[in-house]
This record gives structure tokens, C-alpha cells and sequence, in this order.
């Protein structure tokens, strides 16, 4: 199978779904001439032109409006933001136009609109730069959230996001675009709201998504040479997620480690590990550990910033927590 | 324009007026709740604006949105039913007055964020021109959205893509109690929207006439692939900013001084002075709007809302 | 004492403090003229003048960056977003200004901004205008959240948001402007981070915050008729929260159940919830019950809107599950 | 204007293109991360448009921030243990390069998001107003910040309450790699700026005695409380956007036409024309910039980052 990197993997899920759908347009700051500042849309004006892939002035709200308006006049939209930062100046037009539209309308506004965006912290940008939004999007009925990990996923939720009847929440991590992994040159949509084991384990239950999987996967690997079996589940789409998967493992492991990058309140993991209690209360030896990004903005310094950042270590101190050792 | 157009004109403008005027009634009685914005004083220029347009083409606007909904065509028993809350109102009645929408009729929906639905306007535009349909679309907001950074944004990208969008800035000289001069550091919202380099125009939002005029180029223009206009729709809410406003920060005077400028009775002088027409044929279309109405009342009286459980679907598509 | 209103009682502390520090100015859309379209502004121009009560345009992204820049030139700003539902359109103000400028300025920025937003959900006001945004705020550090429940706690938190080193976020109920309680002529502050028990009770534990305190009050009152003793417990600021005083009573009773407006997923019962399991977990004789808002945008229709909101009986039948009962 | 002023000048755009040289250098080295913006070929701009200013004015602006930073008084030495992370760094390392800030000189940040300053901005002018504090505010930006919705409320503000802002924007011609007429529909941004009715000018952003003429003016202005004012600067980045941009979307042809005018022989010439200044003179200049340079980068190695443990300080005042 050929291996491709993240970038890589976005890059083709785009132009297939396009060869495939001439509804599907994109549109971002820098994503046509520049070909995207992190060149994921490389190639994409020439192949497709200036009317389907096209840049826009520095206006995120009105690129997400102009998704949405888009999509009811009978496109697919596959919008980019620069970066999820600045999602904050568009989130009226994601959490109050694009969620809610099809609901208030009564089910008459059809928005298949995919918002690609690269998030995350890793590369000492600051407090303003380095966020993940994931738990602002989560949180709001109405959104669809994939986190793809890997380059495979990467292509395939892709390729489901622009398919799907939508809005779709596209997080891409900056950290993981120059990742390589095998990826079909052939490949079908991966299914939204699916989870997947990456490592079987039967000691404890590592629940990741994105970069954070990465970590869990590490932390796996450390926890072998203790003996320690640990299941990694990535969870790949946020909203829906895959309830059944983690409650599966965990009724097995009895013990659940959940890892997210964002801070702790009212986080991904908080999520996760309430419903493992709420459905398997009995089934658990220990707490539900969460491993979460600081509870404070995001420093410069390389040193803070990775401090503030779940490692595999930290994971696996988790994982011993919850194993009583 | 002919008698018979005219006329037209003159009955959509009724129809939009008395339907608030049960609006209202029905929202004393409380069976209309929310909050309910009424646009009584200003029909002229939703009609004017929407004069030229096609079944294809799109209409948006702001929560002010009853007219919007039956000139462009609605059916008047199925916003009340929404005003109601029920089922058969044009959104299952989970809209609501704020909320009207119906596909059948491209009218894309009243939206209550102060300027939120100008990109989408935008986004409706580049949709039609990139599937080379030959759609205009007319977006309807406030003075006061004028102030909203997403409005800025939107006008910029519509004017920089060259996309077939007439703003119509229904200025009411309003935004609940601030007025224009104490809101906006130009009193002139078409001078401000010249930051935009885009046909701007500034009319009198009580005249339908010079409203269709000043659309009708606008609308030609947009066809014609020349890209976005402007209008400045000079006008005058008669009600408070909604059903619980008092509307105290506005003189009698000058509430009367508009009241005295009203498009209907201008339009059927016009009407009269030009083709002699009877009282009669004013007195039938008040009779048709009456029966009109009456029947969207009774429809809302015999409808009723969705089952609760109905309030978790159409969060998703299925 | 003294019954007053809720919009009374923000009233006071507006005017008490701002006769006490003249560092105070008030702003928004309609506060000054029209008094606010809550009413809750009334008087204010008129005692303390146009240069420290005005008026602004409809732009509340401008409003809240013109309180952070008013702080940073030495005010304490108190400005008004006329519904939480505009804050979507200031998200990067608040997110990504006020909340991490201090911290990477490196502790150079003083930002004694209080944000008052009426919010929450029941007058039928449709999807974009019924929102509880707490869990998009409680989530990020920086910020400080407060829920008052009650005239008397409207009153004293507001006055301790306005001495506070902040930022603060202060969300009124638009459905409790009208309630009318006890609140003392001569008040301190209130503390912030303080839970109050508004209600002993020794077989549930139940935690509210803003209307909701008076959903559990009101589901207190059903379970007593059925000799169940519910303590109820007023969490009155969400960021920070009394963790302690939620242990403390969970602990004695063995059985909680937690309420909130907004959507479910990731919301503040899950936080609460998953601090009582990781803290008390061997001393829970049921899981935690969560009651939130429903997980959809919220209708218009009255019936539907009501389905939507927890009501006392919701939070009745969730002590009686927690009860086994 | 005083030779001796002039070489101050002259000085302090050598210290902030000197300074970047260093910046460059070290991020090279990897010393520095993040994303690194250089001002280079912009120095003109920054100096004239604070020219005027005393020490009680605030400044505020970009992430483009090194300059502003130096210019206004603070200390390269603070400023280079900051890219560098270190707790002596002007933020103890939190901030980084786009976001130098320093209470003691008022300069009151570098933001990274793009017009996300200018409410701040407003904000800082309210306050000295209501404070009547004789402070003006410099606002630096650039020309894609035109295009965000939050520039345009916080000039509107500005306008309406007659606050002391002076509003910078430096046309740079770019964003990213986006030019201003494919970004703006009007590509004179004064023009565009007369939406806010302020007095509004384009100045040669390459040539400080205009920058600070026209600065002179819009200070003078904001002190007499006669409100904001925009100045267009036309200016040019030498390097790409950041330290990671190669900056292929410009031809070579252009950027060494703008280096063909660059601000420093500029002024040089200017003052050696007008004051018959001795080469040793420049020299001196030279030889005292390197002098503080070289200082600034030993400090910066000297010094260490935080202990982890402080990472979450700073979150809340105590
Ligand atoms: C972003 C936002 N801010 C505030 C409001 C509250 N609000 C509703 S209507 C309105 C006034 C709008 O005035 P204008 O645009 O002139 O329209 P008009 O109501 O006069 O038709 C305000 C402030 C809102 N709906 N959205
Ligand atoms: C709201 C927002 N959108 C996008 C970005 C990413 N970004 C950083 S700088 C930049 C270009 C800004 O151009 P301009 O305003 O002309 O300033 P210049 O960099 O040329 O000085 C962009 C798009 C951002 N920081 N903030
Ligand atoms: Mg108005
Ligand atoms: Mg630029």
C-alpha cells in the first residue's frame, strides 16, 4: 500500500471527492494561489480553477457564511480556516447559524458544508495560536466533529465529510501533516461516528483522538515493557462517538484512561468518562483518569508549552493510576 | 407600469399590513409569543425590492420578516400557523416569527443575528453563479446592521467576486432606541457603503415607486453579471422595534410626520391619478386580503403544535 | 429586609458601585438611553452622565475589545451584550483576548472586566436566542463565570464582579428579572467560588446554578411529599466552583444528581459529575445523575421549548433513579 | 526639523532592522520558534507614525511587533530573551514574538489576530477620555486587517465618540500571499476608510519625514480632541510573511524595486544633503546599534525559561 503523509491524505480525499462532485467548491484565506499556508490545497487551482477553488479577503465569519449560503443555493462548500483560532471570529456564524439553521427551519435547510481546520499546539505559537476547539463544537447539537489521526483516516473521514448531508467540523492537527502512514490509493469514506482500536490491550483502556492518540499509542508502548497491556481506542469522530466501542473495552479492561489536548473543564474526556460511569459504573476498578491540556492559555516557551501538553508519559502515569500502581 | 401591476403592488403592500395587524391582535391574545417584530410603515420597500424578481431568484432578510415572507409569494395560513407554533406552520413551527423560510418559494429565511445573514446572501450568490443559474438575490437588513462586522465582511467579498446580491439597507432611522446619528459615524449608509466600490443608492423607502425603480437596476445589474448594488431604502417602522417595545424615544410628531407619508394611500392616489380607478377596486382588494386573512387565523385556530417528542428531530439530516 | 427584584438588585450593585469607584463605566447597546432592554440600566445614565453610561452601536465584538482596552488603561468596565446569545459574535474578544492576555503578557495585563449577559432559555424566542453559553466560558481559563440564582446573590456577586481583579463573566437569567427576594439595604460582595445550600437534605444531593437552583428547589419541595430529604445545593459560580462544598454533601448522602440548561455534551453536570466520581467514587451508591437541556437547538413552540428545559419533575424522577427508586 | 532629531531617527530604524537581522539569525539557529515576523523595509512607518508621541501615549498593534516594541522605548535586550522563551523576556517568555508588551513604555501588546487590537485600541483612547488624561492611541495594522468585521466597529466606535486614536495601517500590499486588490474592493483602504468620516491620508510609508508629518497632524488632532484619523502608509516587507514564508508571489523585480528605496539611505541622504553629516557620523550609529545588538543576544543566551511549575501562573491575577 502507499505510503503518504496527513497533508498528503487530505490533499487527494479533496481532489477525488472533487473529481467526483463538481458541487464541491473551496475556499479559504491563501488556499488557491498560496495553495494553503500549511499547502494542503496544493495543486487544487490548477486542477479545478478559479471557480471552484478560489481566496478570500480576511473575513472568517463571512467565509463560513458564505459556506452556508453556498450550501442552501445547492453546493457542497468545503471551506478552510486558516487556522481553528480563528474559528473564535466566526463562531456566531458556525454555533448560531450553520448548527442551528436546519432545525429552526423546520429540516428545510440542507447544509452539507465541511469546515476544514488545522488546530493545535506543539509549535510554540502563543496563546492566541496554539488552541483546540474541539469541546466548542462538541458541545453543540446541530455540528458534526471528525479528528482524524491518522493519514488513512485522514483521507477516508474526508471523504465522508464531503459526502455527508453535514456541517461537518473537519479538525486537522498541524502536528500530525507530515506524518506517514499507509493509505489505499483506492478507498471508500470511512464511516462517521466509528471508533477504532489501534492496539489491543486487556489491563486498562486508553481512550485518544487526533494527536492525542499518538500519545496514547506511545504511552502503550511504554506500558508493554511494564507488562502492562493497554487498548487503544481512537475515537476519530467526536460528535457522534462511538459510545458502544469504549464501553466494550472498558466492561473488558475495567479501567479507562481518557486524553484530550484541550484544557480539562468540561472536556472531551469529561464527556467520555461520565457516560463510561453513567453505563458501566460497576464494571470500573478504579476512577476514570483524564489526561488534558493545562488548565491555562498556551505558553511560548518551548519548555511550557510541552509541559502543557498530555505526553506519553503522562498518559502512562494515568494508566498506572487507574491500575492501582 | 400597468393598472393591472400596480394594483398588485397595492394588494401585496395590503396584505403584508394586515396580516400584522392580526399578528398583533393574536400576540395580545398571547397566542403568539416570542419576540415579534413587525414591519408595518415599511412595505413599500420589500415590494419595490422584490418587484423584479423571478420565481428562481433568492430572498433573506432579518428577523422583520412577515412581509419578506408573503410578498415573495408565501402562503399567509402557514406563517401564522408558525406564529402559532404548530405543525403546519412554514417551519413545524420551531421557526417562529423570526424564522420564516420556505424552499417553494426561495424565500431562505428571516435570521435573528443583526447582520448574520449577509454572507449567507453572499454564499447564495457564488452558488448561483457558480452553477451559471440566473438567480439575483435580494438581502433585506437594518440601519443598525450597518454596525456588524460580518456585514463589512460580506459586502467586500460580494463586490470583490462581482456576485449578483442587492443589498437593501432598510433604514428606519432605528436600531430598537439608538438612532442612526448616534450609532453610525456616517449618518449616510449609502456613503458608507461605498467603502465597497459597488453602485450605492440612497431612496425613499415610503415611495414603491422609486423603490422599484432604484431595484430594477439593481436587479438588472446583478442579471447582467455587473456584481453587487446597494440601496438605502429611506423608511419608517410605525410599531415599537417589537410587540413589547413602547417605542418612547420617538416623538408623536414624528411618528405622525410618517404616518402622513404611508405607501399604501400614496400608491392609490398614484393609482387613481393615473388610470381613474374606482373606490371599488381598493374596496375589493381590501375584501380579498380580509377573506385572505381571515382563513390564515382560522387555519392557525385549527392547527396545533408538533408532539414534544418531535423537539430532537431535524437536528441532522436523516 | 428589603424584597427586591433580580433586575432590581443588579440595578443596586450597578449603582452602588459606581458611586463607591468612578473607575466604573457601563455600556452596550441601549443601556444608557433606553435603560437597557432588560431594564436592568435604569437610572444609570441619568445619575452618573453620558461618559461613564453610553450607548454603542450594534458591534459586540467592538464593545467587549473597547472594555478589555478601557481596563488596560485603568478602568473597570462593566458592559452589557443586550442577550448572551451576541456574545457568539465577540467569541474571539472574550476567548482569545480577555481570557489570555494577562497570561501572556506574563502577568502584566490587568483586566477588570466584567460582561454582563442576560441569557437562557423559556420566552420562546427560537434557536439563535435561547442560548446558555456557560459551558463555552467555564471552559476556558482566564475567565471567572458567575450564575447568580437569587435577588440577593444577583446583588452581591455583581458587586464582587466589579471589585474582582477579573476578567468576569456575569450571566443573569432573563427568566428571573422579575423574582423577587430578601436582599439587604447595606451589602458586602459576595465571594466568588462559594456554593450555598440552600436546602439540608440528607438522601439526595442536588446541584444547580441560575434558574435551574430553582428547578432543584422546586423538585426538593415534589421529593419531600415522598420523604425524600433533598439538599440543594447552589453552585452560584461555575468558574471557579465549590468543589469542596459539593464533596462535603455528596459524601453524606451518597446519591447526586446535577442540573443545567445548556445541551448535555460536555457540559457542566459532566464536569461536576466526574469530579464527584473521581474524588468520592467509593462513597456514590448510584452514578450521578445528569439533567441537562435537551441536545438540540432550542424551538419556538411553547411546548416544544418546555420539553426542552430540565423542569422540577425532570429533576424529581432523576433523584428518584439516583434513589433506585 | 534638528539634525540631531533626525539621526535619532535614523537610529531607531537601524536598531529595529538590526535587531531583525539578529531575530533571523538565531531563529535559524533554532533559539527562536513559533511563527517570526519581520518588519523589515517597514522601519519608516513605525518611527514617523510615533514620532510625535510622549511618553504617556499608548501604542498598541500587530504581531508584527519588534519594531514597535524597540521604537517606543523598550529594551532589546527584554525583547530578545522573549523570542528566545526565557523569563527575562519582556512576557517571561509566555508571549514570544507576536506578543512582546511592556506597561513601563506603554506599549501595550502585539496581538496575533488579525485586527483583533483595534477595539483595544478604542478601549485604551475611552479611558484616557474619561480620565482626561492627555493620551493619544497609535494603532498599527495591516492592510488585510481592512478586511476583518472588527476593524470596522472599532473605527466606527472610534469615529462616534471622538476618541484619540490614531489609526496606522501599513499597506504592505500583501497578506500573506494575497494582494490588496484581490482582497479589497477598493484597493485604496484610505478611501475605504472614509466610511468612518475621519480625516484620512495615504502617506510614502518608505519615507519618515512624510510618516511623521502626516502623524504630526493625526497627533495633534487626537490631542485637541478632534477624534481618530487613518493614515494609509505604502509601505513594503523585504522578507515573507514570517520566517517561513519564501514570499514566492512576489517577483523579484518588485522587492528590489521597494529595496531600491529603502527608508535608511533615504533619510541618510536627506541629512547629509541638508546638515552636511560626515559618514563617521553614521558610523557611529552603526557601530552603537551593533554595540546594543551584540548585548541583547548575550543576554538572551544567558539567560534560562521558566521552571515548568510556572506554567500555570499568570492565569488569574492573585
Ligand atoms: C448581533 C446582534 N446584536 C444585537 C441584537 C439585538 N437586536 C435585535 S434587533 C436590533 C436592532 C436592529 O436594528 P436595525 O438593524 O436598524 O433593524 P430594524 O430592527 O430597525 O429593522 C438589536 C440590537 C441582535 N439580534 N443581534
Ligand atoms: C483573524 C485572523 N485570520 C487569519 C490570521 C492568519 N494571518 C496572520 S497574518 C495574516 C495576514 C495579515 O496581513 P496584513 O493585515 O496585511 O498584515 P501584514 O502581515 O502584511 O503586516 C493572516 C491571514 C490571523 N492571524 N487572524
Ligand atoms: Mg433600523
Ligand atoms: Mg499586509
Amino acid at each position: 500500500m502507499p505510503k503518504i503523509t496527513y497533508r498528503e491524505a487530505v490533499n487527494q480525499a479533496l481532489f477525488e471527492e472533487m473529481h467526483r462532485d463538481s458541487s464541491i467548491i473551496v475556499f479559504g484565506e491563501d488556499v488557491a494561489e498560496y495553495e494553503g499556508s500549511f499547502k494542503v490545497t496544493r495543486g487544487l487551482l490548477k486542477e479545478f480553477g478559479p471557480e471552484r477553488v478560489f481566496d478570500t479577503p480576511i473575513s472568517e465569519a463571512a467565509i463560513v457564511g458564505t459556506a452556508i449560503g453556498a450550501a442552501l443555493g445547492g453546493l457542497r462548500p468545503a471551506a478552510e480556516l486558516m487556522t481553528v483560532n480563528f474559528a473564535y471570529v466566526a463562531m456566531d456564524q458556525i454555533l448560531n447559524h450553520l448548527a442551528v439553521m436546519r432545525y429552526m427551519f423546520g429540516g428545510q435547510a440542507a447544509l452539507p458544508v465541511t469546515l476544514r481546520m488545522p488546530g493545535g499546539g506543539g509549535h510554540q505559537l502563543g496563546a492566541q495560536h496554539s488552541h483546540s476547539l474541539e469541546v466548542h463544537f462538541v458541545h453543540t447539537p446541530g455540528l458534526k466533529v471528525l479528528c482524524p489521526a491518522t493519514p488513512a483516516d485522514a483521507k477516508g473521514l474526508l471523504k465522508a465529510a464531503l459526502r455527508d448531508a453535514g456541517p461537518v467540523i473537519f479538525l486537522e492537527h498541524e502536528g500530525l501533516y507530515n506524518l506517514a502512514g499507509e493509505v489505499p490509493a483506492e478507498m471508500e469514506p470511512a464511516r462517521i461516528g466509528e471508533a477504532q482500536v489501534l492496539r489491543p490491550g486487556r489491563d486498562v483502556t486508553v481512550v485518544g483522538y487526533g494527536a492525542m492518540t499518538h500519545a496514547a499509542l506511545a504511552a502503550a508502548a511504554l506500558l508493554e515493557a511494564e507488562n502492562v497491556g493497554a487498548e487503544v481506542i481512537d475515537l476519530r469522530s467526536l460528535r457522534p462517538w462511538d459510545k458502544a466501542a469504549v464501553l466494550e473495552s472498558v466492561a473488558r479492561t475495567h479501567r479507562a484512561v481518557v486524553v484530550e489536548e484541550p484544557p480539562p473543564v468540561c472536556g472531551i474526556a469529561a464527556e467520555v468518562a461520565v457516560n463510561i460511569y453513567e453505563n458501566i459504573f460497576d464494571e470500573l476498578d478504579a476512577p476514570v483518569e483524564r489526561v488534558s491540556g493545562a488548565d491555562a492559555p498556551m505558553p511560548y516557551a518551548k519548555n511550557l508549552e510541552q509541559a502543557c501538553i498530555p505526553r506519553a508519559e503522562d498518559v502512562a502515569a494515568a494508566a498506572r493510576r487507574a491500575l492501582g500502581r | 407600469m400597468k393598472k393591472s401591476e400596480l394594483l398588485h403592488a397595492y394588494y401585496l403592500m395590503r396584505l403584508a399590513r394586515g396580516f400584522e395587524a392580526r399578528v398583533a391582535e393574536q400576540y395580545l391574545k398571547g397566542r403568539i409569543g416570542g419576540f415579534c417584530h413587525l414591519y408595518s410603515g415599511e412595505e413599500a420597500v420589500a415590494v419595490g425590492a422584490m418587484w423584479h424578481l423571478r420565481k428562481e431568484d433568492y430572498v433573506i432578510g432579518s428577523y422583520r420578516d412577515h412581509a419578506y415572507y408573503l410578498i415573495r409569494g408565501g402562503d399567509p395560513r402557514r406563517a401564522m400557523a408558525e406564529l402559532f407554533g404548530h405543525e403546519d406552520g412554514c417551519c413545524k413551527g420551531k421557526g417562529g416569527s423570526m424564522h420564516l423560510f420556505d424552499r417553494g418559494i426561495n424565500f431562505l429565511g428571516g435570521y435573528a443575528i443583526v447582520a448574520g445573514m449577509c454572507p449567507i446572501a453572499a454564499g447564495l450568490a457564488k452558488a448561483a453563479a457558480y452553477r451559471k443559474e440566473d438567480r439575483v438575490v435580494v438581502c433585506f437588513f437594518g440601519d443598525g446592521a450597518t454596525n456588524q462586522g460580518v456585514y463589512h465582511e460580506a459586502l467586500n467579498m460580494a463586490s470583490l467576486y462581482k456576485l449578483p446580491v442587492v443589498w437593501v439597507c432598510e433604514n428606519n432611522y432605528y436600531a430598537i432606541g439608538t438612532s442612526v446619528p448616534r450609532s453610525s459615524a456616517r449618518e449616510s449608509l449609502a456613503a458608507k457603503a461605498t467603502a465597497y466600490d459597488m453602485p450605492v443608492s440612497t431612496v425613499d423607502g415610503m415611495d414603491f415607486l422609486k423603490m422599484q425603480s432604484a431595484a430594477g437596476r439593481a436587479v438588472a445589474a446583478a442579471r447582467a453579471g455587473k456584481g453587487p448594488s446597494f440601496i438605502e431604502a429611506k423608511c419608517y417602522r410605525y410599531r415599537g422595534h417589537s410587540m413589547s417595545d413602547p417605542g418612547t424615544y420617538r416623538s408623536k410628531e414624528e411618528v405622525e410626520y410618517w404616518k402622513s407619508r404611508d405607501p399604501l394611500p400614496h400608491l392609490k392616489r398614484i393609482i387613481q391619478d393615473d388610470f381613474e380607478a374606482g373606490e371599488e377596486e381598493f374596496a375589493a382588494i381590501d375584501a380579498r386580503v380580509a377573506r385572505e386573512l381571515d382563513e390564515a387565523v382560522r387555519f392557525a385556530e385549527a392547527g396545533r403544535e408538533l408532539p414534544p417528542e418531535k423537539r430532537l428531530e431535524d437536528v441532522y439530516a436523516e
